[in-house]
């Protein structure tokens, strides 16, 4: 039956959260973002504190797996973990991604990883390394190696932009078992910081999001055990098995997707909230009557501001809750990461203009709001990929008619 | 309110399933095959107002003690009935849901004994022609300060004013006017058949060819007591925050039809040796009219659900009409502009779809879910 | 020196054809919009007084090649003819295309004719036959042939999308001469209306320009005079020539599309004008003063589209002005080409909305102007083609690498 | 007027072209070589505003009975450098470019004795550091209506209120302050060194960072007689047009920054075995950057030459800022996509002109030709 508020349980959590958000988190916001790659300690409390929330939009709530259940519906982790995001975003995305123990590579370990994989690395705080020097968004064609050696695979390359690459204890690396097999070779494989041969090589400094790490890490012969990878390690050796084997290790962006695009939800919020603050202070308030010509622009902008947010926010919760409810939502899961990508930075920006002086200074967080949310349209995948992807489902064309 | 309903949900209930079929199975045939002659003629199938009693859509929310369904009304299966019968033409789909709104505004505000004066005629073999007279002709029109007024003068009542865009409205039997009483606020008056003053003309629009359109104009036209809905005076906020509803929902099942038409367009066209939609800026524009119409009828649905379970929707309708008819008019243009030349000629839909959903961001007052 | 008014010359005839296009087109507009395909009897008097004027926006003037000559300024007739094309279309964009005399197939042969042809069709009513059925952007893949028998050519083939296709007495006709050698063998022909062979088969119904007749026209067999020709009929045969070759059929296009560009900002003009009319009447004018936050949202939707219409115009003339003036201009003809149809469907469309009831009502001709305008961002290139030309000159890349 | 100036003409002087070589280089070496490395300090390179002296920017207009080149003051001229000096850098162009805007207005308004008295200063060996206050800390800042406010008191005046935003704030030796007069209109007034009740603070910002921005804060200041620019009042929308017109060219010069930046990238940057530029999204992006850049400029151009002719360019100024703003804005945020998450690195330069172009929707009052 068509609904489209969050439950009780929901909305509850995503009430405290921004609690949390409001005061544990916001009052370290400038700091953070002024002392670059210091590490924010005052955020061990709030991840020991959303440790005990079970399901508090961890990633590996995000990652839940659903069997579809006729007549059932349910609202679950990925639900869980949007309505999480967005919260603890509307605090501070820079803070929300250093938080120890919810890095993008809890939630792959949580997907694909065996039980024992799960187990052991509960309490883990992983990282996920993708992106190469070379490789951006053409993830198929990553260089990294693994070569299995006895026990022990042997992994060699250089990752970029590794999510708390530094804080983190643990590492999600994708890499191909042989690169002349193309991409159904590429697995990834769970590496514990500390392993000799991985090597954080640079940290990287970035125009918003600053409290978070962005690494550059090398694996130069760096030795792991052989049951370290995730799933299995045969390589399909007909196209159909190829596009599972690859699609698999992609699908992990169909569950992260949502959750990434539920942060542009939550900033675009805060923007909206303290532009909307500092606007009412001066008497101008969006009362939602009918105002005919009368109707301001900055009124008019506001509600243009809202809508496309409310529009964002139902798409990133449909495609969660189709993973709650088993249905593919690939397709869902890039729509709503290209909307809200794109939303995200519209908004942000915006909300500094009507401010004016405001909103450009570092008085107020309008200004850092609007460089933290640019990112949010790029990594897990830009706004153009997205696009391809959900063109290309639409339009039923592979990735070599459709470029 | 049983437990699995405080859910985020997006199931259709198994009525819902059933009803959308028919209405597809309808808007195909009924509704999208006439369209283009329909719009051509600048005129109604002469059966068609006739056929669509077999949907019973009037019929639905009147009480069975009235010779109606007596279904509880709902506004969300409302806006998915409009949706999918503007999938098959929007003009036409106004001229099958006009008397529903009629209806329901009956419901809303009407006394028992004008429900059931009014009501039954909507139950019987015979399509009975009734509208809502609501839009009026001026570029700075403000939905919320109408400027067609009455004064009560004696027992009665006499109206004065213009109005616009009415669907049916050329042949209407029963008019709901919507007015400004004069010091008391806004009200709805029953006009039955011709009164002296009150003079019609079918209009001529950009689109919305395939339904009448009426201006009407009230020069002194006087009312009786009776002829006042109610107790006198409605909730001019709620009532176009329900026509707001509607209106979306028309607008997401026109853009639909765009989408789909455009996706098969540019997968079977073929430009440089391979399909159009072989390139990213063809691709792209189809992938972004997939996902403002996802997000168009997800804020519709939000909205029409929390009317149905009687919360506050005000803001919700507020956005989603903004949010519709922005988007609306972006897929319509891009519609065309997929099929190039062929777009701007009429032997293709997209040109239609083009003109009819400029309408969103302009038709208030219709379709009352 | 920099200096972006019209000269006084230019400035008189646009003020003068502006006041034909108001009293001697517009009273027809709306009965030609809906008396489609009947001939516009009216315009042949514009028609004659047009051609009085010497180089009123003829399209002949439009193909004006000029040498550069350093430190002379010119302002020719590629600037008199985006002034003209303003003017008239702010008049009506559909009656404008239905004046005898001024088809685009006139615009080729002066462009690229000799003097016996230029001279001969001085006076004719030339279209302009390019698109077929199954070939639209993609002009090098026609499938039209002309085959060299004796002293004619024979043409056979199907072309659609033809400009005053039945109305005028000549055409001229894009065909190959050997397909199995590509775009260096197309070439084109100038057809006399009444040739055997040539025949209008259909005039298409459109929604926008009805005063226009838009033809199919077929050719079977269809025999002309070998000297009907326009220019070489040799085929390069490396690639050089080939592209020169080709590149100079296309050129046709740099001469063209600032016209046609001139055509949006003519229509969007005139919406503009009847809204902000419309509004007046309701007391709302543009008064341009500092209003801070008391701006209301439909002021600053005016604003919006008057420094669009601003902007488009500029770089129609800037296009214009360098044809005038010997500089190669095919980079800035797409810019213009692009801005200002993109702007034209935007402006008249809100101006739709803008006026609300009044907009969308044929009592006023608001909302035939976005019927009309939405071809112009489609023929003589859509929106998506010129913004591959111009990103293939910007990037440097051909059109087999950015396709 | 010659008869060649009444042509359309885009065609710059045999001078402005000498110049643009002049600006060009300085912009490159001076620049765009020292913006990253004090985008991160905070502040200008140390020697920056004496190095800017070479480029005699504020010389210019000055005539030469006062020390300067007496060369006619040129609106066009100066849309031209300040689009070069910003190709290099927004802030440190800001930086050279406000004592010219404070010479300008002194122009414009000063009394003879008033120019006499300051303008040798800005003539001298030295960087004469100068700048104007006009935008205030609120966010509904209204330019045509100053908050910040002077009354008479006896012979002077007594100032109070904000300003914000201001270029070389903090160490500027002379302040022309932007205030309503009470009773009277818009002023402009003195304000040199510390005065008491003057306080003064840097403030940080998204962008501009190259350059020093001041906060100040005016309690019951009291300026001599004296204080007041030229005859009390001053065009106040003539100022800020003026104003408008150097902000925009600002934005013209960084998105001409992006664009060959991005262009370079595109090409070289690979994916999926080709480089990024043959895929249309990307191409596409770099089309529109270039197309709209060009249209900014040649808004500009239009308005500054108007207001060289001593035309009325008021309603071209409107229009070239609001199009200038938001399509520096939608350039800066398609420069960072171009680039992905290289481009949201500070090793790059687009993540600079994203936060430095938000400005050109906020900076009024600074850069006046």
């Amino acid at each position: 039956m068509i609904h489209l508020e969050l439950s009780a349980q929901h909305q509850g959590l995503q009430d405290q959260l921004k609690m949390v958000a409001e005061h544990m988190m916001r009052p370290y916001s400038r700091k953070y973002d002024r002392e670059e790659h210091s590490e924010p300690v005052e955020l061990a409390e709030v991840a020991k504190l959303l440790s005990g929330a079970r399901g508090a939009g961890s990633n590996a709530a995000a990652g839940d797996k659903q069997e579809p259940e006729p007549g059932v519906v349910k609202n679950g982790g990925n639900l869980m973990s949007v309505t999480a995001y967005e919260a603890l975003c509307w605090g501070d995305v820079g803070l929300m991604l250093s938080m120890p123990g919810r890095g993008l590579g809890n939630a792959a370990i949580s997907a694909v990883g065996t039980p024992e994989q799960k187990e052991k690395y509960a309490d883990s705080y992983a990282a996920m390394c993708i992106t190469e020097p070379g490789v951006g968004s053409d993830s198929a064609n990553i260089s990294t190696t693994a070569v299995l050696d006895g026990d022990e695979w042997v992994i060699n390359g250089e990752k970029i932009f590794v999510t708390a690459g530094e804080r983190c204890d643990t590492l999600v690396v994708w890499a191909s078992l042989d690169r002349s097999k193309g991409k159904a070779a590429i697995k990834s494989f769970i590496v514990e910081k500390g392993t000799p041969g991985c090597e954080v090589t640079r940290l990287e400094h970035k125009m918003g999001i600053r409290a978070s790490d962005t690494a550059a890490i090398s694996f130069t012969d760096c030795r792991i055990p052989k049951g370290n990878i995730l799933g299995s390690a045969d390589i399909a050796d007909d196209e159909a098995g190829r596009k599972k084997a690859f699609g698999g290790v992609m699908q992990t962006f169909d569950n992260t997707r949502p959750p990434v695009a539920a942060m542009a939800i939550g900033v675009a919020r805060a923007a909206l909230d303290l532009c909307q603050e500092l606007l009412a202070k001066e008497g101008i308030a969006l009362d939602y009557a009918e105002k005919g010509v009368q109707l301001t622009a900055i009124e008019d902008e506001l509600y243009r501001m809202e809508s496309e947010w409310h529009a964002a926010r139902l798409l990133v919760r449909r495609a969660a809750w189709m993973a709650d409810n088993g249905q593919p939502n690939s397709m869902e899961a890039s729509m709503c990461k290209a909307k809200a990508g794109r939303m995200g930075n519209y908004v942000t920006l915006r909300c500094v203009e009507l401010c004016q002086g405001l909103g450009y200074s570092e008085e107020h967080l309008l200004e850092k709001f609007a460089r933290d949310s640019k990112i949010i349209d790029i990594f897990e995948g830009t706004q153009q990929i997205q696009l391809l992807i959900v063109a290309r489902r639409l339009l039923g064309k592979s990735s070599s008619e459709l470029k | 309110m049983s437990e699995s309903t405080a859910l985020f949900d997006l199931t259709l209930s198994d009525e819902q399933r059933m009803n959308q079929d028919t209405m597809r199975r309808f808007a195909s045939a009924e509704l999208r095959e006439q369209a283009r002659e329909a719009d051509e003629a600048g005129a109604m199938p002469g059966d068609f107002c006739q056929r669509s009693m077999e949907l019973g859509l009037a019929l639905m929310p009147i009480p069975e003690a009235l010779g109606g369904a007596g279904v509880p009304r709902s506004p969300v299966s409302n806006v998915l009935n409009a949706e999918d019968l503007a999938h098959g033409d929007m003009g036409l789909a106004l001229a099958a849901l006009t008397p529903l709104a009629v209806v329901n505004t009956i419901l809303d505000y009407g006394t028992e004994a004008q429900q059931e004066a009014l009501l039954p005629r909507f139950c019987g073999e015979e399509f009975y022609p009734a509208t809502i007279a609501f839009k009026e002709p001026r570029a700075t029109f403000n939905p919320g300060k109408l400027e067609t007024t009455a004064r009560r003068e004696g027992d009665g009542f006499v109206l004065n004013g213009r109005k616009t865009l009415v669907p049916l409205g050329v042949e209407a039997q029963l008019l709901l006017v919507i007015a400004e009483l004069e010091g008391e606020g806004p009200a709805a008056f029953i006009v039955e058949g011709e009164v002296a003053g009150l003079e019609r003309s079918a209009s001529r629009n950009m689109g919305l060819r395939t339904v009448q359109v009426a201006d009407l104009s009230f020069d002194n036209v006087a009312l009786p007591a009776s002829a006042l809905l109610g107790d006198g005076t409605i909730n001019l906020q709620r009532f176009i925050d329900l026509s707001r509803l509607g209106l979306c929902a028309l607008g997401v099942g026109v853009s639909r039809a765009v989408l789909e038409y455009v996706t098969e367009y540019v997968n079977e066209r073929e430009a440089f040796g391979e399909p159009i939609s072989h390139r990213q800026s063809v691709a792209f524009m189809v992938a972004d009219i997939a996902i403002e119409l996802d997000a168009m009828r997800l804020m519709v649905w939000q909205a029409a659900s929390r009317a149905e379970r009687g919360e506050d929707f005000h803001k919700d309708a507020v956005m989603a009409q903004r949010f519709c008819a922005d988007k609306a008019m972006e897929i319509g243009t891009n519609g065309v502009q997929l099929l190039g030349g062929h777009g701007f000629c009429r032997e293709h839909p997209v040109e239609m779809w083009y003109r009819n959903l400029r309408a969103i961001a302009i038709l208030d007052g219709v379709a009352t879910v």
